[in-house]
C-alpha cells in the first residue's frame, strides 16, 4: 500500500483511538460524553497539525490549512448574509422574503435598493466575457473606494493629523517654569521632576519634527537636512525596537494559552 | 460611457462623503450613515464573487488533478458542509437554525478556534527566530533596533525590573510617542493626499482601463 | 433627625456641598423608611420645613453645531438657604414641555452645585416611538425645579423658552479639518499644475524598498519563480489598500512585460474583486491581456488567521522570488515574513499599522514605513501628476514643521490659544 | 526566580526543569562562541520546551501595580452602587488568553461594586467572548439577572460606523439586545441615550475596530470617559491617548496580571477564583529570559565570527 493512502488511514484510527481514550464510559449521557471527546481531541489534533509546520511543510498541516480555509469562508458567508443582508436589507425591501428569512419587517425603504442594485451589478462579472456587461461592475467599485476616500480624508484629519499637531503645540518648552535658582534648587530625576518633564517635551518636540523631515521625499537629505532626516530616522527605530520587545509578552501568552490546552485539557498532564 | 460614468461616481460620492462630515443637519447624517450601511450590504454580493473563486479555483485543481489536489477535497467539504449548516429553515424544531444552529457552533467552536490560536501561538517562535537573526549590532540603525528592545525587554524581568523600569517606562512614554506622532502626521497627510487623488479623479488604477 | 442631618449639612456646606450631599443623599435613600416617617410627624407637630428658592435666570437656547435636536438649559443655583426652616436643595429636575401651561416631562436631573451657573444640556433621539424623541424645530419650554429630601417640597423656577431645536448648516467645531483639506486641495492642485508644466523633472529621493521592487521583478524573472503579491487584511475603504492597489498595478504592468508571474490571494472579497480588475489592467497596459489568468488573483478566506495559513502554504510550495507586502497588515505580519524568510524570498513590506513596524523591519528586507507607502505609487509610475502630489505633500509638511515651532513656542510664553485654535470639537 | 511558588508537576519536576533550562542555554552560549549559527528550528524546539516546561512546573512569579492600570481600578472604584459600564470585548480566540482575564477581572469589580455593565462587541467572533467571560463572572456572582445587573447587546457590523452612531445614539444601533429584547424593556439601559450616558466604558481590544477606534469615533466626538484594555502588541502604540482620551489603559497580560492582584487586594473574596492572567506570567517571563539570552548569544556571536575574521585579513 502506497503512504498516499497509508497515513491518512493510520490517521484516522490514531484519532478515534484518541477520542476513545478521552471518552467517559461511565457518563450518564453518552452522547454528550462523545461530542465532547471529539471537540477536544479535535481540538488537540488540529493544534498539533498546525504546530507540526515548525518542522517543516507537511500532510498535516495542510490538512488543517485546507480544512480551515473551507470553514471559516463559509462561516463568514453565513455571518455576513444574516447580519448584513437577512438582517439589515431584506427587512426593508420585502416583507415575505424577511419574514420567510424569519426576520421581522422593518418597513419598507426604497433606498435599500440601491446597494441591491449595485451588488447585482457587481456580480456582471461572473457572466461570460462575450457578453461584455461585466464592465459595468466598475460603477460599484467607483462607489465603494469614492465614499470610503471621502469618508477617511476627514475621519484621520480630524484624529490622526490635527490631534496629534495640536497636543504637540500644547507642550511648553518649560514646563512649571518658575525661574533658574528654583529649577536648579528642585531639581529631581524622577518622573515628576521638572527636569525630566522639560526633557520629555523637548524630545517629543524634537522628536516629532525630525521624524517629519525623515519623511521628506522632494528634498535630497544631505547636509543639516541629512543630519535632522537621520535623526528621525533613529527615533523611529528605538521605538520599533522597543515596541518589539514590548509585543514578545503577548505572543508568549497565547502559546502559553495553548499549551495549557494541550496539556490541560486535552492530556489532563496537569490539574 | 464605459469612462465617464464611473469616473462621475467617484466624484459625485466622494465629494458628497468629504462634505457631509461638515453638516450636522439630521438629512445629511442619515445620509451619511445610510452609504455606510450600503457599503456592507454590498460587500455580501462581493463576497459571493468570492465564495465563487474559492470553489472555481479547487474544483480546478480537482479536475486537472493539479499538485496537491486532495486537499481541494477538504476545502470544499469544509466549505460546503458549513454552508449547510449555516441554513436556516423549518421552524424552530427544525435542524437548520443558521447561526445558532448546534453543528455550526461546534463547527466554529472546535474546528476554527483551535487552528485559529494555534496559528496566532506561532507567533512566540517566529519572534524568536526574527529577533535571533536580526537583533544584532550589524550597523548603527541594528543597534539602535537592539537596543530599544532590550531595554523594554528588561522591564518585564523581575528583580532588575525596579532599576530599569523607569528608562522603559520613558523610552514607550516619551520617544515612542515622538516617533508615533511622527508616523501618524505623515500617514495621515498620505490619507488625505490618496484621497484626494481619489476623488479628484487623478487616481484611478483601482477602476482598471476601458 | 432629618431636622438634625439638614443642620449639619449647613454648617459644612461651603467645604464640598456637591459630595456630601450625594452622601447624604445616599444615607437617605438606605434610610428612607425612617426619613419619611419621620417627615410626617413633623408635619404633624406643625414645624415642617418650607420650600426652598427656586433657581433663577434660566435660559433655553439652541445647541450649536448639532442636527436641531438638543437645547442648552442654563440656570443659576439660587444661594444657600439663610433661615433655618428652609429646606435644602439636593438637585435639580430639569423640565420640558410643548406649552407654557405643560405637560412637563423630567428630562434630566443634576446634583446641587451652588458655585457656579449650571449647563444642561437636553439632547435627544429622531425616534418618535423612543422615550428619549426630542422634537425638532417645534417650541419648547423649560423650567428647573429645585428638590429637597422631601419629595413634595420642592421649588419651581420661572418658565424660559420658547426654543426650537434647529439643525445647523455647518459645524464650526469641525472647521480646522476644512481648512486643512481647503489648504491641501489647493497645494495638490497648484503642484499638479507645476508638475504637468515642468514633466517627470521634479527631485525624489530615492527609496530603498522601490527600488528594490525593480530589481525584485528582474530576479523572478531569472529564477523563473513568481512574485507574491499580498495586499494584507484591509478592506477596500481603507486609503492603504488602495495606496496599494495603484503599486499593484504598476507591479503587475513590470511583471507582465518581464513575462513572469504575480500571484494575489485576497483576503476581502471586494479588495478582491478590485485586485483582479488592476492585475488585468496592468497585463493590458503591458500589450499581453492575452498572459494573464482570473486564476492568479484569487480570494481565500475572510478569517485572518486561514488566510495565513493559506498564505504560508503559498510561500512554502510556490517558493516565490519576492514577497511584497503592502497595505494594512495586523498580528500576522510577522508570521508571513518569517515563512518568507524561511522559503529564501526577497521580502519587501510596507504598511500604515505602527504596531506591525517592527516586525516587518526586523524579518523583511526592505520596508516601506508610513507614508513612504503612500508615496510610493508615485515613485514606481513616475507619472508626473502623482509627483506633483507628492510635492504637495513635502510642502504640507514643512508647514506643519514651521506651525508646530511657532505653537509651542506660542504655548511656552503662555498663548494657549494659538494650540486652542487646533482642537477639533465634536 | 527560584523562589517562585510551583503547582502544577510538582517541585521535582520544576528542578528537572531548571536544570535542563540551564543545560540547554549553556549549550547555546557554547555553539555561540563556537561562532556556529544555530538553526531556525532548534530555536523553536528551544521556544516550544522552555514554554511547555514552565507551564508543566506551574510557574508563579510576583506582580508590580502601575499607575495606568491602577487608574482603571481607581475609576471602577469611585463609581457608585447602580451606575452603568459598557464593557466592549473586541477580539477574538486569539486574543483570549491576554484579553479575557481583563475583561474578567473588570466584570467581577464591577458586579461587586454593585454596578451594572452593558457588554457589546464589534467583532463578529466577539459574541462567542461575551459568553465566555458572563459565564466566568457568573462563577462568583451566581444571582444576577439578566437585564437589572447586566445585559449583552451583542455584535453589529459597520465596524468603525458602529461607533459612530453609538456615539450620539447607542438605540440606533442596538434598538435590541443580542436575544432581540428591545432595550428599553431592559432596567440596565434606563435612560442610556449614548456613549457618554456610561459613567465609564471599558475599551478591551486586540486589534481593529478596537481602542484606537473608540477613541476616534466615541471618546473624541462625545467626552465619555473611557479606560481600555490592550493586547500588548499595541499597548505602546496607544499611550498617546493616555491620559486625555482615556484614563488608564491595561496593557497586555501584565496589566491584567496587575489588575487582578488589585482586585484580591482590596477583595480578597476573589482569591479563591482562578488568577489567569497571573497563572501566564511565570511562563511567559521564563520565556522572555529565554529570548533575552538568544539575543545576547547571537551578538556574542556576531562580535566573535567579526573578530576572527578580522584577524585573519
Amino acid at each position: 500500500m502506497n503512504r498516499k493512502v497509508l497515513i491518512p488511514i493510520a490517521s484516522i484510527i490514531v484519532f478515534i483511538g484518541f477520542v476513545l481514550l478521552k471518552l467517559d464510559w461511565d457518563g450518564a449521557d453518552r452522547t454528550h460524553e462523545l461530542w465532547e471527546a471529539l471537540e477536544v481531541t479535535a481540538g488537540g489534533f488540529l493544534t498539533l497539525m498546525i504546530f507540526s509546520f515548525l518542522y517543516k511543510d507537511n500532510a498535516f498541516y495542510k490538512f488543517a490549512e485546507h480544512l480551515y480555509v473551507g470553514i471559516s469562508a463559509a462561516y463568514w458567508m453565513c455571518v455576513g448574509f444574516w447580519s448584513n443582508l437577512a438582517q439589515q436589507a431584506i427587512p426593508h425591501l420585502s416583507q415575505s422574503l424577511s419574514e420567510a428569512l424569519g426576520q421581522p419587517f422593518l418597513g419598507y425603504i426604497w433606498h435599500y435598493w440601491i446597494p441591491v442594485a449595485l451588488g447585482l451589478i457587481l456580480l456582471t462579472r461572473l457572466l461570460p466575457e462575450s457578453m461584455k456587461i461585466g464592465w459595468i461592475s466598475k460603477w460599484t467599485l467607483a462607489f465603494i473606494v469614492a465614499s470610503t476616500a471621502g469618508l477617511f480624508i476627514t475621519a484621520n484629519l480630524q484624529a490622526n493629523f490635527i490631534a496629534q499637531i495640536a497636543s504637540t503645540m500644547s507642550l511648553p518648552l518649560l514646563p512649571d517654569w518658575t525661574g533658574f535658582g528654583d529649577f536648579l534648587s528642585n531639581f529631581d530625576l524622577s518622573y515628576e521632576g521638572q527636569f525630566v518633564k522639560m526633557f520629555s517635551n523637548w524630545v517629543i518636540i524634537i522628536g516629532v519634527i525630525s521624524g517629519l523631515v525623515y519623511f521628506f521625499f522632494s528634498k535630497e537629505h544631505t547636509g543639516w537636512f541629512g543630519r535632522v532626516s537621520r535623526l528621525g530616522i533613529w527615533v523611529l527605530m528605538v521605538t520599533f525596537g522597543a515596541a518589539f520587545g514590548y509585543t514578545v509578552m503577548g505572543r508568549v501568552s497565547l502559546l502559553v494559552g495553548r499549551l495549557t490546552f494541550l496539556f490541560r485539557d486535552w492530556a489532563g498532564v496537569i490539574g | 460611457m464605459k469612462r465617464q460614468i464611473p469616473l462621475a461616481l467617484v466624484i459625485l460620492f466622494g465629494w458628497l462623503m468629504l462634505a457631509l462630515y461638515f453638516i450636522p443637519l439630521e438629512g445629511a447624517q442619515k445620509i451619511n450613515e445610510n452609504l455606510l450601511d450600503w457599503t456592507a450590504i454590498i460587500g455580501i454580493f462581493a463576497l459571493a464573487l468570492g465564495i465563487w473563486s474559492l470553489i472555481s479555483v479547487n474544483v480546478d485543481k480537482i479536475q486537472y488533478k493539479k499538485r496537491d489536489w486532495p486537499y481541494s477535497i477538504v476545502t470544499l467539504f469544509g466549505l460546503f458542509a458549513m454552508i449547510v449548516f449555516g441554513l436556516k429553515f423549518g421552524g424552530a424544531d427544525s435542524m437548520f437554525q443558521g447561526q445558532e444552529s448546534y453543528m455550526f457552533r461546534h463547527f466554529f467552536d472546535d474546528i476554527l478556534i483551535p487552528i485559529f490560536s494555534t496559528m496566532f501561538s506561532l507567533l512566540a517562535f517566529f519572534i524568536a527566530s526574527a529577533a535571533y537573526r536580526a537583533f544584532r549590532a550589524r550597523s548603527a540603525l541594528a543597534t539602535i533596533l537592539l537596543v530599544g528592545a532590550i531595554i523594554v525587554m528588561i522591564r518585564f524581568f523581575p528583580f532588575i525590573a525596579e532599576y530599569t523600569r523607569p528608562v522603559a517606562d520613558w523610552i514607550i512614554n516619551v520617544p515612542n510617542l515622538a516617533a508615533k506622532r511622527a508616523i501618524w502626521m505623515g500617514v495621515g497627510l498620505g490619507i488625505v493626499a490618496t484621497g484626494l487623488k481619489v476623488i479628484l479623479g487623478i487616481e484611478r488604477s483601482y477602476l482598471g482601463r476601458d | 433627625m432629618n431636622y438634625y442631618t439638614e443642620k449639619i449639612t449647613r454648617a459644612l456646606l461651603p467645604a464640598n456641598a456637591t459630595a456630601l450631599l450625594v452622601a447624604l443623599l445616599l444615607a437617605c435613600a438606605t434610610l428612607n423608611v425612617s426619613a419619611q416617617e419621620s417627615v410626617v410627624e413633623e408635619d404633624a407637630v406643625g414645624s415642617a420645613l418650607v420650600a426652598p428658592v427656586g433657581v433663577s435666570s434660566v435660559t433655553a437656547s439652541d445647541a450649536p453645531n448639532d442636527a436641531g435636536r438638543a437645547v442648552v438649559v442654563t440656570f443659576v443655583p439660587a444661594p444657600v438657604p439663610q433661615s433655618e426652616d428652609q429646606a435644602l436643595t439636593l438637585s435639580y429636575e430639569i423640565h420640558r414641555a410643548l406649552s407654557q401651561d405643560g405637560p412637563w416631562k423630567k428630562v434630566g436631573a443634576m446634583p446641587s452645585d451652588t458655585t457656579a451657573i449650571m449647563t444642561f444640556k437636553d439632547a435627544g433621539g429622531r425616534d418618535t416611538t423612543s422615550s428619549d424623541y426630542f422634537p425638532t424645530e417645534t417650541d419648547l419650554y423649560y423650567r428647573v425645579r429645585s428638590m429637597t429630601v422631601d419629595t413634595a417640597l420642592f421649588a419651581e423656577s420661572e418658565i424660559a423658552g420658547p426654543v426650537q431645536g434647529i439643525g445647523q448648516w455647518w459645524n464650526s467645531g469641525r472647521s480646522p479639518v476644512f481648512w486643512f483639506v481647503l489648504f491641501f486641495t489647493i497645494l495638490t492642485l497648484v503642484f499638479l499644475n507645476v508638475a504637468r508644466k515642468r514633466g517627470d523633472s521634479l527631485y525624489i529621493r530615492p527609496l530603498a524598498g522601490i527600488d528594490a521592487v525593480d530589481e525584485a521583478i528582474g530576479r523572478a524573472t531569472e529564477m523563473g519563480k513568481p512574485i507574491l503579491y499580498v495586499l494584507g487584511l484591509g478592506t477596500a475603504s481603507d486609503i492603504a489598500t488602495i495606496a496599494s492597489f495603484t503599486i499593484l498595478g504598476r507591479v503587475s504592468r513590470k511583471v507582465a512585460e518581464y513575462q513572469t508571474d504575480v500571484i494575489v490571494p485576497c483576503y476581502d472579497p471586494i479588495v478582491f474583486t478590485i485586485a483582479q480588475e488592476t492585475v488585468r489592467s496592468g497585463y493590458m497596459d503591458a500589450g499581453r491581456p492575452d498572459a494573464y489568468r482570473d486564476e492568479q488573483v484569487y480570494f481565500v478566506t475572510q478569517a485572518q488567521f486561514a488566510y495565513v495559513a493559506a498564505v504560508n502554504g503559498t510561500i512554502l510550495r510556490e517558493r516565490p522570488a519576492t514577497n511584497i507586502y503592502l497595505g494594512k497588515f495586523f498580528a500576522e505580519s510577522l508570521i508571513l515574513a518569517e515563512t518568507g524568510a524561511i522559503a529564501g524570498s526577497i521580502q519587501i513590506a510596507g504598511t500604515d499599522e505602527i504596531a506591525q513596524l517592527p516586525f516587518f523591519v526586523v524579518a523583511c528586507d526592505y520596508t516601506l514605513i508610513g507614508e513612504e507607502l503612500y508615496a510610493a505609487s508615485a515613485y514606481l509610475g513616475r507619472e508626473p501628476l502623482l509627483l506633483g502630489a507628492l510635492k504637495a505633500q513635502d510642502y504640507a509638511k514643512a508647514v506643519i514643521v514651521v506651525l508646530a515651532i511657532i505653537g509651542v513656542i506660542m504655548t511656552s510664553m503662555g498663548y494657549e490659544w494659538f494650540a486652542e485654535a487646533f482642537k477639533v470639537v465634536g | 526566580m527560584l523562589l517562585a511558588v510551583t503547582q502544577g508537576l510538582g517541585p521535582v519536576f520544576s528542578w528537572f526543569f531548571w536544570i535542563t533550562f540551564a543545560a540547554g542555554l549553556g549549550w547555546l552560549l557554547w555553539m555561540s562562541i563556537t561562532g556556529r549559527e544555530v538553526e531556525r528550528r532548534i530555536i523553536f524546539l528551544f521556544m516550544g520546551l522552555t514554554v511547555s516546561g514552565a507551564v508543566l512546573a506551574g510557574i508563579i512569579l510576583p506582580v508590580q501595580e502601575t499607575t495606568v492600570v491602577r487608574n482603571v481600578f481607581d475609576t471602577i472604584e469611585g463609581l457608585s452602587e447602580g451606575d452603568r459600564v459598557l464593557l466592549s470585548l473586541d477580539y477574538d480566540p486569539s486574543g483570549a488568553p491576554e484579553l479575557e482575564p481583563m475583561a474578567k477581572a473588570v466584570s467581577q469589580h464591577c458586579f461587586e461594586k454593585k454596578l451594572k455593565i452593558c457588554y457589546m462587541t464589534l467583532w463578529g467572533t466577539g459574541g462567542a467572548m461575551i459568553t465566555d467571560v458572563i459565564a466566568l463572572a457568573k462563577v462568583d456572582f451566581p444571582d444576577l439577572v439578566y437585564g437589572d445587573d447586566y445585559c449583552n447587546v451583542g455584535y453589529r457590523a459597520g465596524n468603525e460606523a458602529v461607533l459612530r452612531v453609538i456615539a450620539s445614539d447607542f438605540r440606533k444601533t442596538f434598538p435590541t439586545d443580542v436575544s432581540g429584547t428591545s432595550l428599553d424593556s431592559l432596567s440596565v439601559m434606563n435612560g442610556i441615550l449614548n456613549c457618554a450616558d456610561f459613567k465609564y466604558i471599558v475599551a478591551i481590544g486586540s486589534g481593529r475596530p478596537g481602542i484606537k477606534e473608540w477613541v476616534e469615533y466615541v471618546v473624541e466626538p462625545s467626552g465619555a470617559l473611557m479606560g481600555s484594555g490592550a493586547a500588548a502588541v499595541s499597548a505602546p502604540q496607544l499611550y498617546p491617548y493616555y491620559p486625555q482620551q482615556m484614563n488608564g489603559m491595561m496593557g497586555g497580560s501584565k496589566g491584567a496580571s496587575e489588575y487582578e492582584k488589585m482586585l484580591r487586594r482590596v477583595y480578597p473574596k476573589f482569591k479563591s477564583s482562578r488568577a489567569q492572567a497571573t497563572e501566564i506570567m511565570g511562563p511567559q517571563t521564563v520565556a522572555h529570559v529565554f529570548l533575552m539570552l538568544l539575543i545576547v548569544f547571537a551578538n556574542i556571536s556576531y562580535f566573535l565570527a567579526k573578530k576572527r575574521k578580522g584577524a585573519s585579513a
